[in-house]
Parts: structure tokens; sequence; C-alpha cells
């Protein structure tokens, strides 16, 4: 089992929640868009990194990728 | 960058006064320069005419008599500091200077200078007050002379008009059973205060009765201040720990610090109550041995 | 490895008569026919458009020669991490937008300062000034001022490390603690200024000198910025007065004198003042930090989760660097068998933050070392033993990140533990506070992009025997001239008087990456000896063949003497055989040459070099002033090469790493440094300077040229945190940010107090 | 308008023309060009600038040029006498008393004029007699050794 990053197809054979630590990390405008256009705000998400441990704000995108961005293999 | 300007080297103190009447307020006097030139690097103060006073050695001087002691304007730092008999008979005045700033400033840097300056945050106001010093300005129309404790009116401003000179500062002797003592709080020792406080006490024969005190605070108001309602707190009584902290409240309520980089206002009034009474306490006790 | 015969001895710097009699010529000292002076105008407006420089006035002034604004350059960014582009962002001589108080906006060469400064007030700019954002947490905020082109939430680079899995690795600790930190910054202060003279001949060649801790950096950032070919400017670093990471990048000194000189073919020189120094030089990075910590209750460490966000100023320069290292160093020294760090960058309009002596660490070793004492208070454990319990071990490797080869952490524990039993019962009010940190010996990554190895040296013997050693290096005071000499001389078997060096010009020496990274000994030092091996060689094929021994002789060169090794007395003078060696090679003279580059080292570096911390201190209670009694350290950097110059790197490190911990910091207001000058800088001077014990550990580096590693930056790591442990101890009261002035430890006095008396009731 | 500068400079006799807001430091460095006296923040904080002055040491940057009229200056390049280094230099070599070598004139100045003060200094007064002088590389400690190694009378004063 392994996720994709939808936006530069990266690939992280550990977790959705890995790979959102990638894009919200990545912050370049591609990836940015497309958090955006899950209807997250990426400055938001980003704000919490630094409020919060544990991953809060990855956990979010995370659930997301867990269905969009995983492949089988 | 220093601007221009046109420098004199009076030989005597009646050149320099002559030369100050005739420039007025285009002109600025340097000594040591220890201060001014920093100004004038800065672009703050850029005079027409320098009436440079370092070499009247007719002001350098430091005598001892049994009215008190005289120390003429253009006298280092150093030289107070070296002074055997200040060492002896005002060791608090030889403490202070020890303190001031670096060897090299006090080398060339004068106690006139210092004064002069009006710096709420220098070391010998605040001792000169609390040892009740006397200054001699001298104009053209003559001389006047001013309490020390009345000299700096403000921020960097003392009460000098155009065309005087400070000459010289006098210390009454101190009476029998006299004590003082001093002491700058700063982070890096040879800094300039963050607060001060000076403190001269005399007690009364064998009963151990505060007869007279001062207390004087350095950097804790726009110049260096006397605490006078703090003193009326020990005046005449028979000086408790209790006593002494009270004093020390009540000074910081004298006090009108400010804050800026190096403390808040609230920092500098606690240094206030806690330098109060451990300065009065160490006045009292050399007041006993003295 | 004990029969050295020059490495190990207490010698003389190699250039200690210069510096001791005054006669040493530094950039600042240099003086050229024809030469003219110059200034630079800054930017008053953190942030704001340039709408119009008018420069006619300036030029009308008598004396001027030459006005320069960025429309005189090529528009080209200047940036560290030159692999990638878009971390290139700084102009130097900005065109269209100034980011911070200080941004140089134009330039004037004059026939003397002051005629020059004058001018400054004659150039007219129009400004429009625009909103700016000074803190990292308001920079990334949603609409916050947009500082660079296409960066939004201002994002300048972002790190993130992680090995392990951290947050199962949580759900298994007993005990989980959670803390936030705030690292001030720091100014190099180094005693000579930035100052560059810059000299372009109608050939169309650059010559320049300047005060510099890479000589080749600057010749190819000049090389970027000016369109020209580096074999074309030639950088000279003769002496340097302190760098402290503070003089690798092209800076508003250096360029801004080119420009002038290339317009004029005449020299120009800079020198910034001490207050452009301190606002339009880089500075220490200040760090937000947020750690979670998690272990057993024995004090065994299993995960650690660390978020940083770092104020980045106005540009990238080598930043980016620290926010790497910070991150890595985060988990030193200490086995995490789970780690992860999350480290974002961010640009707001504030004096630009970049290397600095520690180069991140001294943050991270701060914050880290702070919270494992706290762990350690709440488990009860004794500070020393927790550190022993997690402390790394030779041979170690930082999952995916890191090979540790030598290592002595646990002597140093157990030398510093003797020393605080020795202390006995301290009087009240005294506190000591134990730190442990490493370091690296120089860094593996090439972000400058090189195609050149990382050091490179030529040695040649000439025919009186004397050896003349050609290094890219360069010495900012830290003494690797000397060291480099040193090894020189040890593998050549000649004496340190014998060596010549020639180091910092990239008109006669081969490529360094030059003095950051502590990369100088290992790195620099392993080129050197490479080069010496070279013409080692070549004189014992030589003598192997004159002195006819038998074949199962090996010879070797000591102290001038050419023997066989097994027969030390059978042998011939080092002097005749290079004599005859020479001719015999038809008059050429020896030339050896050595490179080093690291592979297959990890990710960070080559070598690793480990030490702890002891300070105590005595604390007011009543002020909360504290004095630095005494600062202990055992320290190992593997083979000592040059005790003297390590001893200095020690002390000299503990007034720099203790002034960040004690008194130095750099208040702003709007983007506005506050204390711009020497007088409202505080620094440690001789009467505040504790104690200084040092206890040096023997280990040996395989990877380092006789053994020897890292010893100029590790040593800026602990002092913080021991301080704020040590206050800790002695009166009960934690500092999270830095410094830790008198007035922040009473508050949290009376604060303690107040939450007493609450308990109380 | 620039007024003469009668004084000496390492013993040797100067008679100059200065402009009178030259300070003594530039006048040591650019006219006469001693470049071993350093200036370090041109604010009388760093001590870089410090220079004998009558046998005092003062600090170059915060003096008018004109105030040392009729003065005898002692710089960094005073100090050996010929090719013999004076015992401070000498400690300074072996107890590794510099790094980067800026500070170094100055700390030299100001340990010669203790010394010449006061040929027996304790290690308070010596640690006060550097005060004035910053270093950032040292940490101060092997200058304070070097000092007191000459106190100690570990080196002798050149013939």
């Amino acid at each position: 089992m392994s996720y994709h990053c939808p936006v530069c197809n990266k690939v992280s054979n550990k977790s959705a929640l890995d790979l959102a630590r990638h894009m919200i990390g990545r912050g370049d405008k591609v990836h940015r868009d497309w958090i955006t256009s899950k209807g997250f705000k990426y400055s938001e998400l980003l704000a919490l990194q630094f409020s919060s441990f544990g991953g809060e704000g990855f956990k979010a995108l995370a659930e997301v990728l867990e269905k969009e961005a995983k492949v089988k293999d | 960058m220093i601007k221009d300007f046109e420098h004199f080297a009076p030989a005597t103190l009646k050149e320099a006064l002559a030369l100050l009447a005739k420039y007025g307020d285009d002109c600025k006097v340097i000594c040591g320069g220890q201060s001014l030139l920093i100004l004038m690097r800065q672009g703050l103060v850029s005079p027409k005419y320098m009436v440079d006073i370092k070499g009247l050695t007719e002001l350098s001087y430091i005598k001892e008599g049994k009215d008190g002691l005289k120390i003429g304007a253009t006298t280092t730092h150093r030289a107070i500091e070296k002074s055997p008999v200040i060492k002896k008979k005002y060791p608090v005045l030889a403490e202070m200077e020890n303190r001031l700033a670096s060897i090299q400033t006090r080398n060339w840097g004068t106690i006139g200078g210092n004064i002069c300056h009006g710096d709420p945050a220098g070391d010998p106001a605040s001792v000169l007050i609390a040892l009740n010093a006397t200054l001699t300005v001298a104009g053209a129309k003559g001389t006047r002379s001013i309490p020390m404790e009345k000299f700096s009116l403000d921020y960097f401003e003392v009460d000098l008009k155009d065309g005087e000179l400070l000459t010289e500062i006098q210390i009454p002797a101190p009476p029998p059973r006299t004590g003082a003592a001093y002491y700058k709080f700063n982070v890096i020792e040879s800094d300039l205060a963050t607060t001060s406080v000076a403190a001269s006490v005399t007690l009364g024969s064998g009963d151990g009765v505060c007869q007279d005190v001062r207390i004087a605070l350095g950097a804790a108001a726009p110049t260096a201040i006397r605490a006078k309602k703090a003193e009326k707190v020990l005046k005449g009584k028979k000086i408790t720990d209790a006593l002494l902290k009270e004093a020390g409240e009540v000074a910081a309520t004298e006090a009108e610090p400010i804050s800026d980089i190096y403390a808040s206002e609230e920092y500098r009034l606690e240094l206030v109550r806690v330098l109060v009474p451990r300065m009065t306490k160490e006045a009292m006790a050399r007041a006993k041995k003295a | 490895m004990s029969d050295f015969s020059v490495i190990g001895k207490r010698v003389h710097n190699i250039d200690g008569t210069e510096k001791v009699t005054g006669s040493g010529k530094y950039t600042f000292d240099v003086v050229l026919p024809n030469m003219l002076y110059g200034k630079v105008l800054r930017s008053p407006h953190p942030h704001a458009k340039i709408l119009k420089i008018d420069t006619r006035r300036a030029k009308r002034l008598v004396g001027v020669k030459a006005v320069v604004t960025g429309k005189d350059t090529l528009g080209h960014k200047q940036g560290i991490w030159r692999r990638f582009p878009e971390l290139c962002d700084e102009e130097i001589l900005c065109r269209e937008k100034v980011r911070y108080i200080g941004d140089a906006v134009a330039a004037v060469a004059a026939i003397d300062e002051d005629t020059a400064e004058e001018a400054l007030d004659l150039i007219d700019v129009e400004y429009e000034p625009l909103p700016a954002v000074f803190d990292p947490m308001d920079a990334i905020k949603e609409g916050a001022p947009q500082i660079h082109e296409g960066v939004e939430l201002n994002i300048n680079i972002n790190r993130h490390i992680e090995w392990g899995d951290v947050d199962e690795a949580f759900e298994k600790c007993d005990y989980i603690r959670e803390d936030k930190f705030k690292c001030s910054s720091q100014a190099h202060v180094c005693m000579e200024t930035h100052d560059a003279v810059a000299s372009f001949g109608h050939n169309g060649k650059l010559e320049v000198w300047t005060s510099s801790q890479s000589s080749y950096y600057i010749q190819r950032l000049y090389a970027d910025m000016l369109d020209m070919s580096e074999s074309d400017i030639r950088v000279h670093n003769r002496h340097t007065g302190g760098g402290f990471g503070s003089k690798f990048e092209l800076d508003s000194a250096q360029f801004p004198a080119a420009i002038l000189s290339q317009k004029l073919c005449q020299p120009v020189k800079i020198v910034l003042t001490r207050e452009e120094e301190f606002t339009a030089t880089k500075r220490r990075t200040p760090m937000y930090y947020f750690l979670k910590l998690g272990g057993k209750k024995d004090g065994t460490m299993l995960a650690k989760e660390v978020r940083v966000i770092t104020e980045g100023g106005a540009y990238t320069a080598m930043g980016a660097t620290a926010l790497y290292l910070t991150g890595f160093f985060s988990s030193f020294p200490y086995k995490y068998p789970n780690y992860r760090y999350d480290g974002y960058r961010v640009y707001t309009n504030t004096a630009v933050t970049s290397a600095m002596r520690g180069f991140g660490a001294p943050q991270s070793t701060f914050v880290g070392e702070s919270q494992i004492d706290m762990m350690a208070d709440d488990l009860g454990i004794d500070p020393v033993e927790i550190r022993r319990k997690n402390g790394m071990t030779p041979n170690y490797e930082v999952p995916g990140q890191a090979f540790i080869q030598s290592c002595g952490l646990h002597q140093c524990l157990d030398k510093i533990e003797e020393h605080i039993k020795k202390q006995g019962k301290l009087p009240p009010n005294h506190g000591i506070g134990v730190s442990a940190y490493g370091f690296m010996s120089g860094g593996i990554f090439n972000w400058f992009n090189t195609p050149y190895a990382f050091s490179a040296a030529v040695v040649r013997i000439n025919i009186d025997g004397k050896v003349d050693v050609y290094s890219g290096t360069c010495d900012m005071g830290q003494g690797s001239n000397t060291t480099l000499a040193m090894i020189a001389a040890e593998e050549l078997g000649v004496r340190l008087e014998d060596v010549r060096m020639f180091s910092g010009d990239t008109g006669i020496c081969p490529p360094d990456l030059g003095a950051w990274g502590s990369r100088q000994t290992l790195m620099g030092g392993n080129a050197v000896k490479r080069a010496a091996a070279e013409c080692k060689q070549q004189l014992l094929e030589f003598a192997a063949a004159k002195m006819g021994a038998n074949i199962v002789y090996d010879l070797d060169i000591k102290d001038r003497w050419v023997h066989l090794v097994d027969r030390p007395e059978r042998g011939v003078s080092y002097f005749d055989i290079v004599k005859e060696a020479i001719r015999g090679k038809d008059g050429v003279a020896i030339m050896g040459r050595g490179h080093y580059t690291p592979h297959r080292k990890g990710m960070i570096s080559p070598a690793y070099s480990f030490g702890v911390q002891a300070a105590e201190v005595e604390v007011d209670p009543e002020t909360g002033r504290y004095k630095l009694v005494n600062v202990t350290t055992a320290h190992e950097s593997g083979t000592v090469i040059n005790p003297l110059g390590i001893e200095g790197q020690l002390e000299g490190a503990i007034m720099m790493a203790g002034g960040y911990g004690f008194c130095e910091d750099q208040p702003m207001d709007e983007g506005k440094i506050l204390n711009p000058s020497i007088a409202d800088y505080k620094l440690i001077r001789s009467l505040d300077m504790p104690e200084t014990d040092i206890l040096e550990i023997d280990t040996y580096e395989p990877e380092g040229p006789f053994g020897a590693k890292e010893a100029g930056e590790g040593l800026t790591n602990p002092t913080a945190g021991a301080i704020g442990n040590a206050v800790y101890k002695a009166v009960g009261v934690r500092i999270y940010d830095l410094p830790i002035t008198p007035e922040k430890v009473l508050k949290a006095l009376k604060e303690k107090e107040k939450q007493q008396k609450k308990a109380k009731k | 308008m620039k007024k003469q500068l009668k004084f000496k400079v390492n013993g040797q006799p100067y008679e100059i023309f200065v402009e009178p807001k030259k300070l003594l430091v530039e006048v040591i460095r650019d006219l006469i060009g001693l470049t071993g006296t350093k200036r370090g923040c041109n604010s009388s904080s760093c001590g870089a600038c410090t220079v004998m002055l009558n046998g005092m040491s003062v600090k170059s940057c915060s003096v008018l040029a004109l105030q040392a009229n009729g003065t005898e200056v002692v710089t960094v390049e005073g100090l050996a006498k010929g090719n013999e280094l004076s015992p401070l230099q000498k400690s300074f070599l072996d107890h590794g008393s510099f790094q980067c070598g800026f500070c170094t004139p100055g700390m030299l100045m100001s340990s010669t004029a203790l010394l010449a003060e006061n040929p027996k200094p304790t290690k308070l007064e010596i640690k006060e007699g550097i005060d004035g002088n910053i270093c950032r590389c040292t940490g101060y400690n092997s200058i304070i050794r070097a000092v007191t190694a000459v106190v100690k009378g570990e080196y002798k004063e050149a013939k």
C-alpha cells in the first residue's frame, strides 16, 4: 500500500499522515492550491503546527488523502 | 561624522569665560569629551566653536581642609579614584569612581564634564547629592554656587546658562559618626547604572539613632534625585530593618523611572525598594566604624 | 599515535608576532594608490517601494567621484544556496523594493569618508512605505504583507526530519512533557567590521581585499553578481578581524565597492561603521521552539517531536542551513529511537538572520538541555544520570541521518560528575547547571553547488627544504593557519618554522569552501595532509634509491631526518635529500596536491565532537541579578593538534555563548534594532567573565587528520542551557526565553512566591 | 581651519597641521601611518584604539588630536625595543592571548599602562585594567594569564 501526492506524485509508503506532512511542508503554490481546493485554509493548517503537537492540522488533511491518494500495489 | 568647528584652547579660566561670553550658544565647552564626542559623531551636537578647557590646569586639583573637600572641575575621574586623601576620608567617592566606565575613560574624562553632561545614569551626581555637595559656577558676571541636587534640571539638561562654566565641587566635611555607601546596579560590571542608590548616614553618639540621612537615586528619574520622603522615614529614629524596608517603599514612590531596553519601569522601582535599604544599612555600618 | 614531533605541542600562533606588534595588515589597514572611500545609503523603512532615486545633488558635491544605485547593477540576486535559484534572493543594492531597515539603496565613492558620508545626505530617495511584518507568527498569517514576490505566507523554506514512529512511541511513554521556548537573536560583533577594498583594472579584472571567512565563496558570488568569469576575480584575505559566521556571504561593503570601482577603474574602500555592522549585516536566527519529549519512568527517552519557526529576516542567506542544523542537532547528543522535526523559516521585515557560531545548535541545545533537566527533575533523576542513560556512544547511527564514529560523551559526563562532586555543598543561592552537546566537523551538504572538492591544498618544497603550503582556507583568528602548518610539518617530518602558509588568496590557492561549520581542521587538514604526503612520497622514493636500503625496511622522516623506521640511526639529512631530489628531478621543485570531499558519511558531517559543560551561578534573589562564577567544560575533539588554539576556542566560546544566555540581545521596535552600538549591546567583559576550567578528553577520529575533529563551534552550544539549568538549581525558577536577564529571573521568583502562597491557602 | 599639532609618537617628534575635528586615532593611523592602532566602534566602547598618552591609557577615538598637543603618545608599534619584543608581547605569544588579533594592540596598551602604574596588580586589578577592551575571541582569561606571568617576573624587559 502506498500513497501518491496528488500534486507532485511523491510516493509515501508510510501513511496518509506522512503524505499530508509532505504537502503542507512543501507549501508551494501548487500544493497549497490543492489543499485549498479541499476546503482547507493552508495557513490555518500551518499555524496549527506551531500551537499543537501530534500532527493536528496534518490529520484532517490525512483523512482526505486516505481516500484520494491511496494506491494499491 | 563630526562637522568642522573652530577650536580654542584657552590658557586661563578668564580667557575661557571671555570666549564663552563672545560666542554664546554657538559654542560648546569640551573637556575630556568622553560623552560629547559621541554626541557630535552622531550629529546630535555640532557647535561652530569649541572651547577646549582640558588644558585648564588651574581647575585640576583636589584640596582638603577642615571645612571639607574641594575638587576642580577638570580633575579626571582617575585622579579622584586614586587620591589618598579621598580614599581615606571620602571612600565612597573613590569607590564610585572605581566603577565608572573604563580606566581609559577615567584617565581622560573629568568629573566636571560628567556632571555637566547631565546623564541621569551618571555615577557622580547621586553620590555628590548624598554627600550634600555644592557646585561653583563661573560666568562673565562673576560666580554663583548651587547645590548638586538642584543642578540637574532634566534629561541631559543642567543649570548652566550661556557663558557659564562649572569650576569647582565642594563637599562639606562629614560630621563624626557619618558613613556613606553607593551601589550601581547593572548587568555588565563597568556599564552605566540600570539604577543606582547612594546613601549617607550620621548616627547620634552612642544611642545609634539616625541623626541625619541623605538618600539619592540615580537612573530612577529624569535626573539624579534626592529621596527626601524616604529620609524622613528614618531621620531621628533608631533604624530597624522594618524601618529600612518602609524607607525603600517610600523611595519608590518618589522615583519616576522610565522603561527602556535595559529594564522596565517596574523593575527599576523594585531595585529602588531593594537597594535603598541595603545602601542605608551599609552606610550605617560604616558610620558606626567612623 | 603519541610520538608526534609537532602535533600537540604548545606552539606560537604562526601569525602571532604580526598580531602582537600591530604590523599585521587587515583589510581595514589596506591603502592603495589612487584609492577612494565609499559609503552606503540604507533604507530607513522596514518595507517600501523605491519610487525614485535622484543622485544629482550628491554627484555635484566636490570630491564625489561616483554614485551608484541598483540601476547600475545587473539586478542579479545572490545567495549561498545556489542550487536553489528561488533561494538566491538578495540584490544587495535594491532596485524596486527595500525589505528591512538597513537594506542598501545607493553607494558613493569620494576622496575621503567624510565627503562620502556628506554625499549620502544629498541623495534623494522617494519611497512608498508598504505594510511590514516583524514576527514570523504574524508573517505566516493569511493576508500578511508579502515580502518576496510569489512567496505567499512568507514561508522561505521548510525542513522535515523524521525517523522511527513518533506517534506510536508517545503512546508507550509513561512520561510526556511539552514546552515552548523562544531563542533570541545575537550579533557577531566581529572587532573588525565588514570591509572591502575593490579594485577594477582597465584590463577588466577585479582584485579584492576583504575581511572574509571564505575567499572562494566571495569570488564565486562576485562572479554571479557581475557576470564575470571566476578566474578574473582575485580575492585576498590576509588577516581577518573575526568572523563567527558573519563573513562568508557577499555583503554591502564588498558588492557596492566593486560596482563603484567598476565605474571608475579606481580602488574603492568601504568600511562599515559599527552601527551598520549591527543593523545591516547578518545575525543569529531567533527561533520559536516547540518541544514534546516522552520517555519511561527510569528516564529512558523514547520519542521527541520538535517544531521550529524561525525569524528569517528579509533574505535567505545561510539561514536555510541554520534551519536544517537546528532540526538535526535537536536530537543531539542523545539516542532518540523516534524523532520528528518540522521547521519553517519565515521572511520578516527585519535584519537578515543567518549563520552564527553554532549555526542553529546553540538554540536547539538551550531548549533541549533545559527540557531534559525538567524531565529529570520531575522523575527525580540526577541530571548527569539521565544524560548518561540516553547519551550517544561510538559507532552510533542516527537513523538515516548520520554515522558517528568517535564519541567521548560518556567520558565527559564522568569528568563533569567528578567536578560537581568536588564542589561539595554549595553556598545558598548558588547552583550548578549541566548541559551536554555535540557538533559537526564540517558540513557534507553542497547547497552552494561547488564543482570543486570541498577542500584542496598544494604543498611545495623548495631547494632549501622550506615548505610552502597553499590552502584556500581562511584564518579569521581561529588559528587554522597554525593548525594546518602543524599538520603539514608533522606529515613531512619537518619543523613548524620550516613551513610557510599561503591561505585565503584565490589567486594562488586552490578553492576551499572556507571557514564555517567547523570544517577547517578536518577537511582543510585532510587536504593539506594528503598534499604533504604526496611530497613526502617523492622524497622517500628518492631516499630509498639513494640509501640503497634493504627492501624490507621502510623509510620515514622525523624532525628533518630521513631514516629507516626500524633503524632510526641509519638516515640522511632531510635538507640534503631535498637538494638532490630536486636536482634529480631536472630542477623541478617537489610538489604535492591533496583534496578532501566527504563520501558515504551520511547527510550531515563526516565526524562529530562532544562535550559536557557545568556552569555555576550565584543569584541575588532580591534583584534577580546573578554572577557567572565558574564554567567547566569536559570536551573531546579527537587528537588535539594545537592545544593553545583549542584552549582559546573553548574560553572564547564561553564569552560568546555565555553572553547569549546572560545578556546579549537585539531588541527591536517596528523592525528597528534599538541597541546598534557596543555601548548599548551588552557584551561580557573581563570583569564579568567567569573562571573557566577545561577537562580535555582523549579520543581519536578515524576520519580526521591524525585523528582530529571539530573544536570551534560546538563549544558555543551548551552555555546558555547550562546557565538556565544553574539558575533553576540555585533558586528554582525556569526561564524559557533568552537571554536570561535579572529582570526575568526576579519576575519568575515573584510568580513562584505567589503560587506558593496560593498553595498554602 | 587647520591648527598645528606638536607631539611625540613613540619618541619621534611630529609637527603637523590638522583639522580641529580630527581625532587622535585618525592622526595616528591616517596622517602618521601607524595602523597598528585599530578602531572597532568609534564610540569609546571597545578599546581597540587604546594608546598611551603621557603614560596613561586613553581611547584615541575619544580624544581630539589637538588635545594631544605637547604630549607623548605611545602606540603598539612603540612597545618592542628594536627587534626585541616587550615582556607583555612575548607573554601574549606564549599564552595564546589573541586570536583574530584586532583587539590585541589595544589590549597590550591597556596592560602596559596598567603595569607601568602598578607593577604588582592583583587578579582583580588586572581584570579592571583590561575591562575597557572588548575581545570577542579569547574570553579574556588567556590575556589575564599572560599579564599575570609578566607580573610574576617570568619575562625580562629588553635592555
